[in-house]
Order: C-alpha cells, then structure tokens, then sequence
C-alpha cells in the first residue's frame, strides 16, 4: 500500500489550487459573486469555480448573514461535502451580528454553529476583499491551519449542543418531514 | 462510511416515512441550495419530469425589517431598509424617502429630483443587466451572462463614485440626497456609458432575445391572462406582458417622471417570453430616460431641503401621520407605507415587496404542470426577488 | 399634513369617487388624502361587503394589508392598500379590531382578492392576526418554528430581551435607554 | 513474450499520452471558453490540479456496490475504445476497430455513470439519468445513418481501412455524402462532449450536475480521468473516420512518423474541439424532448441522405 503522506504537499497545492465553492448564496453578499465570477475580477484565474453540487466542493461561502432557518440547511449542506472542507464567512453579520446585532431572526456568532476558518470584515465586502480572504485561505492551507473539518469533528458535541439549543431537539427529521402533509393535502385529519 | 442501507434503517428508526410520496409522485426540495434560486425554497410534488404541485418556502432571508426600523431613528433606517431589495437597493429607499417628505410636507429642489431619479434609472438599468446575466445563466448561454455581469460593472463604478458604495450606498435621505454629485466628469462618464451599453444591445439580442432555441424554451411557458394578473396583484413587467399598460411612473407620477418620455411596453401573450421580451424593451426606455436626463441636465440650487431640522440626525422628528409611497421598480410596484407618531423613530414602517405577489401564489400555480427545465425559466421570467418577499 | 388636506380639497376628482362609492356603502367613511390618494373607514364587520364594492368600483389591484398595532387604544389598524388602474387613486381602507389574540378575528377576502391569501398568512405570522375562511393559516410562513406563536412585530414584544435570550449574547446593550444609535 | 511485454508497452503509452492530451482538451475548452466570456480564465494544467485534488479528498459516505461499479465500467469501457482506435501508425487492436464497435464503445461510459448515479437514489441523479437515457436514444438515429454512409461509400467496416483509403482518394468530407454524414456525426460529438446546445443531462442551473450530483472526491476524480480520455478518444475518432487521420511514412525513421502523424492528428482533433466550444458558446439548452425531436429530424435527414447518396 502506498504511503499517501509522501503525497500530502502535492495534495495541498492541488486544493489551494483548485477551490470549488458551494452554490448557496445565503445573504446579501451573494449579490457579489456574479461580479467575481465574471470577466471584470475573475476568480477562475484561481481554479475556483461555484459547483452546484455541495458532493464535489470544498469552499463555503457563508454570503452575508444567517437566518436560523438557513442556518439549517447550511449546516446540512456543510456537512454533505467530503473532508477536507473550509468555510469562510462573508461580512460583519456572521461574526457578530453586524446592523442585524438586536434582530431575533439573524445568527449572532457563527462559529458557536460551525467552524468558520477566515472572515472578511465590511457590509457588504468588496470583491477585492473577498479575493483578499481567499489567499488568505489559500496561505492557511498551504501551511496546515485551515483546520475547520477536523474541529467540527473533535469538537462535534459543542457544536451539537448549540445547533439543539437554537433549532430544538431533532431539527433535521421535523425539517425532512415538515412539508410532506401539505403535500399529501393531508392537513385535514392530522 | 455509512452504507446506505444503514442510513434507510436509521431513517426508518427515526420514523420518517421516506419518498416517494404517493405511488408514482416524489418529493423534490428546489433550493435553498440550488443555482437556479437565490436562497429561496419551492417544495415541488414531481411526477417524472413533470410538476404536479408546488410550494413556496420563503423566509430564509427574513431579519424582522419592519420591527428593527421601529427602534432606530429616521435617518438610520435608511441603512437599514435598503438591504430589502438587493439587486436595487435604491428603490427602497427612495419609497421609505418619499413616503417620510410626503409626511413631513416637504417640497424637495429640483436638483435633488434630479439626482434622484438619475439613480433610480440606473438602478432599473443595472438591475435588468443583473435579471439579463440570471436568465442567461439558466438559460445556458453563458456569454452573455458574463458580458452583462460585466456591463453591470461599469454602472457600478459610477455608483460608487457618486456615492461611495458599489452595492449599498446609502444615498437618498429624506429631504434630498446625501451628498452632491462629484463633478461633471461623472456625468461625462455616465454619458459615455449608457452610450456603451446602448451599443451593445445587440449582442444581447443575437444570443438571448432573438435566439430560435431561446424562443423554444420560453414559448407558451407560465402563461398567464389579464384577469389572473389582475386577480392575483401581479404588477410590473409581469402584468405588462399581459396587455395591462400599468406603470407606476405614469400612473402615479414621482420625481421628475412627467416631464421625461418615454414608451410603456405592453405584450399580450403573458407567457415567459412576453415577460423576457417587456423586460428588454424596459431596458431600452430606461437608457433612453437617462439620455434625456442628461440632456436636462442636473438644474442649479441646493440638492436638499434647508431646514434646520436636519441638522441634528439623531433628534431628528417627524410629525404625527402617515403617508404611502410607490415607485416602478424592475421586479414591480415597490411600496412602503410608514407611520408616525411624532417620535424620532418610525412607529410603523411596511414595506411592500412585489415579490410577495410574484413569487408565492402566481409562481405555485404557473408551475403547475410545468417541466423541471421549465422552473428555473418561470422563476426568473417573473424575476422573483426573494428578499423583498421576506423583509 | 395641513397642506396635504388643501390639495385634497381641490381635487375633486377623487372626490367624486368617493361619493360614487359611499353612496353604495353607507356604513363606511371616506376622505380624500391628496391628489390620488383616499382614504375610507369601514366597520370591521362590513369589510368583505366593501372590499366587493371596490372591486366593482374598479380598484383591481390589493397592494398589501399593512396591521399597525395601536397598545394605547388595544387595537388594530388593519390597513387595506387598494390600486386602481382605471382612476389611477390609492386607497387605505382603514378598519380597527381588538388586539386580544383570542379576539383579534377577521372575515378573509381571499375569494374576493385572491392574493389576499398571501397577505393574510403574513399579517397572521407577525401579528397573531387570524382570518377565517383562509385555509393555509396554519401553514408555515416565513418565521420559524421558534418564533411561532410570538407574533414579534406586536409592540409588546421585546425583541432585545428575546435576543439575548435567544443567542445567548453577553448583556451589553442598556434596554432603559429609550434612544440608541448603533 | 516480448510480443506481449510490447503490447503492454505500447497499451500504457498510449494511455498515458490520451490522458495527458484529454487533460489540455478540458484546459483547452476552460480557456477558449474563457476569453470568448472576455476572462482570462483558468491556467491549461487546471483541470489536472482538479483530478489531483478530487482524488485526494475522503468520501465519507458511499451508495453501495454499483456506485463503485459502474465508474470502474465507465473508465475500462473508454480504455477500451480507445484501443481500438488507431493512432496513427500505432495501435493495439485497430485491425479489429469495428466502426459499429466504437461507437458502441463510445456510448456505453454513459450506461455506467448512470448505474452508478440511479444506486445513489438522488432525485436530481435520477432526472439525470432518464436524461441520459433519452440523450442516448436521441442520437443513435443520426450516428446509425452516419456509420452506414461511411460503410457504403467505403465498402468496410473497419476504421483501419478507412483511415488508408483516405490516404489515397482523399479525406472523407470532400466527398459530398460524407459531408452530409460528417455534419451529423459533429452534431451529435455536441451531445457526447456534453455541451450546449445539448448539455441536458447535465444541466447546473436545473438539475444541478445531474448525474454528477452525487458523485464527490474519488468518483468525481476517476470521472474526470474517463471525461479526459473520452475526450481524446472521441475528437480522434472523428478526425480518422472524416478527416483522413495521419499516415505519415515520409521520413526515415518509424519514430519521426510516428510523432509527426501525431502531430497531425492533435492539430485536426484541436479542430474539431474548436467547433463544438464556439458552437456550445452561443446557443442556450434545449430542453430534452425538443432535443430530441432535433435529433430525430434534421441530423436524421442530413446522414440518411448521405446514406442514400453513397449507396447510389
């Protein structure tokens, strides 16, 4: 069996390299992308291209602030994409509420949900910010610190207890089943 | 590594009764994670490729708008309730602006109703960019998706030279405009771009609005009649493209829109491809409105009201009333209806969202019966903002 | 507002709208607000009547139904936006209902402006408002599940207590200071 | 033995140079792609940094055994088309290439990633796949009329001869009827490279990847290797049978023949890449019934009259 540690540093350059990003604009800051993807600051120069599949990405863009209710399918679509994965966070609302610090339907603290590796500062960021915290994010990989898959996994129990705490016990089954009665026009004899 | 099996037991376990639904239906989550939806969720109860029912899910976006404008002061909303409409987010402060100088009883200078509807056309304008780039990316004509992303840049820059922000700037205050324009380079500019972007139209024709497999796709798709349109306070190009000829800048006039001309499209067949095609036009008008606004000309004089009042923001106070503005945006009648009752806070700020027609009931019952490659088509032929339906 | 009422007592073209329409509706109250803008007063028991005579009348179009919430009097305004294509004139049909959630019920206008519907579901999810007759009541609006039943837009709701609360945030904001900027 | 250890040689590099050179394909197709959007666009070795990193990343969950399966069918089949195939002078099993068996060869990858994304119980997978499904039904009309014009007009099924009767009477688009049924078959390429107009199967802003919605770290990479080699082995199937391959004996030595009609062959196959990118750059996606009904009407006529005209 082959030593794949020999490999690891190629494997890093390939994953700065090549960041596919999660198509799931969650917030304001999904108004920016298109302008990064197209022709006037155009991120594929880096190989990184937004994939609707969250099976095949790496990069999560958390674009802007988060609701609970995104927040949900965040956490779920996250948790979809196979290891390593890395999560930077747009904006001052996922880090601290931002403008939205009293409104009781906006995330204060991200990272009590999920681990969040770079945060770009601004309402909304620039694109060039934005590019900014991507080589960042590239830096951290290239020397190891963009651990955020491997803290969700030591650290799962914290994390579970605040997304239960937020979203009450057995979110994910009430949300998978939630919509099927109105479906089944079952409404009437529940 | 989990099999799969593993996974079916556990579900079974956990008691959820698992697709398909019926016998020969499933269940199909359309977004929130999906290309074709911008953080907007339509449950939809598939029969092969087909549609057989359809539900929207709003509210991934929702941060309580109309409560938090009740707890900051009147200027400071401004900052707020723009990010209510993202693609164009001067719209909803130029209606929260009027609604609060309607209470007031101000009578702004003409050179501030100039500014103002100079930003509220180039708003129209880059938001049909934006709508342009969206439908071409569903469409699958990827290049003129980028090069409308990348026109839109150009509106851009004049924004942020005008007002200092790409995307929120927060400009229009009641009682004027925030600050005066930079200088008459930045008209110059402006000229030299809607020259641009009026060059390019073609482009634009050529790949999306006169493409034969374009035509193909958007034909007899999401039909819908005057008095459905009517019934349901589908309002816009979207009830435009039905031969009702209601455009809140005529109907209700603002600003300096009666002095300006400009042609109301109007398309019978309210398919898709009225929609697409009322929004090409309206694109056309919109540049040509700013063509005759810079023959005008920015007039002379202060560009807001002098009064002493907005001399101290924070303490700034509106008399007892209430007062209910509209203005025409891209996706339709954008209206905000704000209540005072003397304070230095609003005591009742709505905002009406044209999306809240659009997008919940008009787009359940258009997609009924409609192809899965047909939603992403519908959807963005009734340019459904989600933002503006959750607030 | 004063010079409000003088332009409205110029146009007389609103005028005579209202006149065609409370000749029909003797229970309501109208008023002309400015150029294109009325205004009436209706008895929360009338509304459907009303709003099927406005139809008639013209006003196609429901724009919104804005609740304003009144602790003071312990009402609600409801606020019915209408359009008119035909005589290009906005009107507010106010109505007032007790702001009791056991008693704050109103009659549905979805069979008479369908859109309505949606309008309801959202004045039901923010206000606790509950319209009979309209069936997706309970279906799930844009709060969450956390949230229902809290109708947070009422005035009685004290959203920084909740937040705190909620997201479990250190207690650094001053409730008793009536006016914060951030 | 050394007949066999030579083959084997020869099998390997053959693979090996089809890899590389379908890698720049897909570089090829990102940065053309790329500048008509007026970008700069990714660097060509791009879509290797891409394979490297799927193929390093963990799968943390898997659908069973035919998830697995059928990626491994769809990689050995694309091997094996490409085999037959010849290049040039060089190739291992051309003398048995069966113009009917390449084309089947071709196709069937597309059954495998289907077994593989129907097991994984997606919905989107399995929208995917009746796509897939219809794609492959859609296209064997014209490519059927196309293979018997070549048939007829040459009197051989065999690609090998093909390539040599082109070398004396000429490449096979000049003669009118072999137009015809070369203009079908670069209609059809458009669906087998998976491009507008005809990406339907995959169709991120509907269906979100289709097929490819469920594959993620070592699937998606081994399926970037077989898209590679499919790729390669489809541009150089058409170049042979329509664009009179490359034989080249003008040199001396076997290995200046064997590059220089390499070379030849990589500029032709260059070509008939351009021609599917330009054209998946300017139309929108059809959706799958009108596809068909393409498919089914105007290829159909173009290769059947072809057909005709070289059976006459």
């Amino acid at each position: 069996m082959v030593d794949w540690r020999l490999f690891e540093p190629l494997f890093d350059f390939a994953r700065r390299k090549s960041l596919w990003i999660v198509a799931f604009c969650t917030g304001c800051g999904g108004i920016e992308m298109p302008p990064l993807m197209t022709s006037r600051y155009d991120l594929e120069r880096f190989g990184m291209m937004p994939n609707p599949a969250p099976r095949m990405a790496d990069l999560f863009l958390i674009t802007g602030y988060v609701t609970p209710k995104t927040l949900k399918r965040i956490i779920i679509t996250y948790e979809m994409q196979p290891d390593p994965k890395y999560v930077m966070a747009h904006g001052s609302c996922p880090l601290n509420g931002g403008i939205y610090w009293d409104a009781y339907n906006a995330i204060k603290h991200l990272d009590r949900y999920l681990p969040v590796d770079v945060i770009i500062a601004g309402c909304m960021p620039r694109p060039e910010a934005v590019m900014d915290g991507i080589n960042k994010i590239m830096e951290m990989i290239e020397n190891g610190t963009a651990d955020g898959w491997k803290r969700y996994k030591e650290n799962y129990e914290y994390y579970k207890k605040n997304q239960d705490e937020l979203f009450g016990e057995g979110w994910r089954e009430r949300e998978a089943r939630r919509w099927i009665p109105w479906l089944m026009n079952r409404k009437k004899e529940e | 590594m989990v099999s799969q099996s593993e996974l079916v037991k556990e579900a079974r376990e956990n008691g959820m009764d698992l697709l398909p639904l019926d016998k020969d239906t499933y269940e199909l989550f359309f977004g929130p994670q999906h290309m074709a939806t911008e953080n907007f969720s339509i449950i939809l109860k598939m029969d092969g490729h087909r549609v057989v029912k359809a539900i929207a899910n709003p509210g991934f976006l929702h941060r309580g708008f109309e409560k938090l404008a009740e707890l900051r002061p009147w200027h400071t909303n401004i900052a707020l309730l723009l990010r209510i409409c993202v693609p164009e987010p001067d719209v909803p402060e130029a209606i929260y602006s009027m609604a609060v100088d309607e209470i007031i009883g101000w009578e702004l200078p003409e050179r501030a109703q100039w500014i103002r509807t100079t930003v509220l056309e180039m708003a129209r304008v880059s938001a049909y960019l934006f709508w342009i780039m969206g439908l071409s990316f569903k469409l699958g004509v990827y290049t003129a998706g980028q090069w409308a992303a990348a026109y839109r840049e150009r509106l851009m820059a004049l924004f942020e030279q005008l007002t200092g922000a790409r995307v929120y700037h927060i400009y229009t205050i009641p009682g004027g405009v925030r600050r005066d324009i930079p200088n008459d380079a930045w008209l110059r500019r402006l000229r030299d771009t809607v020259e641009y972007i009026k060059g390019k139209l073609p482009d634009f024709d050529h790949l999306v609005f006169e493409n034969y497999i374009t035509f193909r796709r958007m034909e007899g798709i999401g039909v819908m009649d005057k008095k459905f349109a009517l019934a349901e306070g589908v309002t816009g190009p979207n009830i435009r493209a039905t031969g009702v000829p209601y455009d809140v800048r005529r109907a209700d006039p603002y600003l300096l829109y009666p002095e300006l001309d400009f042609e109301i499209p109007v398309l019978e067949d309210g398919d898709a491809l009225a929609r697409a095609l009322v929004r090409r036009y309206e694109l056309e008008q919109d540049l040509y409105i700013l063509e005759q606004l810079l023959e005008m000309g920015p007039p002379d004089g202060p560009y807001k009201v002098q009064d002493p009042k907005l001399k101290n923001l924070p303490r700034f106070k509106v008399p007892a009333g209430d007062a209910f503005a509209h203005v025409e945006s891209t996706k339709g009648d954008f209206g905000a209806y704000v209540v005072s009752d003397g304070r230095n806070k609003p005591y009742r700020v709505q905002i009406r969202g044209p999306s809240i027609a659009h997008g919940i009931r008009v787009l359940e019952q258009l997609l009924v019966g409609a192809r899965i490659a047909d939603v992403p088509v519908i959807l963005m032929s009734l340019d459904n903002c989600p933002p503006d339906i959750d607030r | 507002m004063a010079d409000e009422q003088e332009k409205g007592g110029v146009s007389m073209r609103e005028q005579a709208i209202i006149d065609g329409i409370l000749t029909e509706a003797p229970y309501a109250e109208g008023k002309v607000r400015r150029e294109r803008r009325v205004e009436f007063k209706v008895p929360a028991d009338r509304i459907r009547d009303f709003l099927k005579l406005l139809r008639e009348k013209g006003f196609e179009l429901m724009l919104q139904i804005t609740v304003v919430d009144w602790p003071k009097d312990g009402e609600y305004e409801l606020v019915y936006q209408m359009w008119s294509i035909e005589h290009r004139t906005h009107a507010m049909v106010r109505t007032r209902i007790p702001r009791e959630l056991d008693k704050a019920r109103m009659p549905t206008v979805r069979d008479i402006y369908p859109v309505a519907e949606t309008y309801e579901r959202d004045a039901h999810d923010f206000f606790g408002v509950y319209f009979e007759g309209n069936e997706k009541m309970e279906m799930p609006w844009i709060l969450d599940d956390t949230e229902q039943g809290l109708f947070p837009y009422r005035k009685d709701f004290d959203m920084l207590a909740y937040v705190k609360k909620k997201y479990m945030i250190l207690d650094r904001f001053d409730e008793n200071k009536d006016n914060y900027v951030i | 033995m050394v007949v066999v250890v030579e083959t084997a040689l020869k099998a390997v590099l053959i693979l090996l140079y089809a890899t590389f050179v379908g890698f720049m394909f897909m570089g090829i197709i990102r940065i053309v792609t790329a500048r008509i959007h007026r970008r700069v666009g990714p660097p060509i070795y791009q879509p290797i940094l891409d394979t490297i990193k799927l193929l390093s990343k963990k799968s943390n969950i898997t659908h069973g055994l035919i998830y697995d399966f059928g990626i491994i069918y769809a990689l050995g089949a694309t091997i094996l088309a490409l085999m037959f195939i010849p290049l040039g002078s060089i190739g291992i099993l051309r003398m048995y290439g069966d113009l009917i068996l390449i084309t089947f060869l071709l196709e069937i990858p597309m059954l495998g990633i289907m077994f593989a994304a129907m097991s994984s119980g997606n919905p989107w997978a399995g929208l995917g796949s009746q796509r897939a499904l219809l794609t492959l039904l859609a296209i064997q009309v014209p490519l059927g009329f196309a293979i018997v014009a070549l048939a007829e007009s040459y009197g051989t099924f065999s690609t090998y001869q093909i390539v040599m009767a082109q070398q004396s009477m000429g490449w096979s688009i000049i003669h009118l009827p072999l137009l015809l049924a070369a203009v079908a078959y670069d209609l059809v390429l458009q669906a087998m490279f998976g491009k507008e107009p005809f990406d339907i199967m995959i169709a991120p802003g509907e269906i979100s990847l289709g097929p490819m919605v469920e594959f993620g770290g070592k699937h998606m990479g081994i399926l970037q290797i077989q898209h590679a080699i499919a790729l390669f082995a489809e541009t150089l199937f058409f170049s042979n049978i329509f664009l009179g391959g490359a034989v080249i004996t003008s040199f001396a030595s076997p290995v200046l023949n064997t590059l220089a009609s390499l070379g030849v062959l990589l500029i032709k196959q260059i070509a008939v890449l351009m021609i599917a990118i330009f054209m998946g750059a300017i139309f929108p996606r059809f959706t799958i019934d009108q596809a068909a009904r393409f498919y089914w009407k105007w290829p159909t006529i173009i290769a059947a009259t072809g057909a005709i005209l070289a059976a006459l």
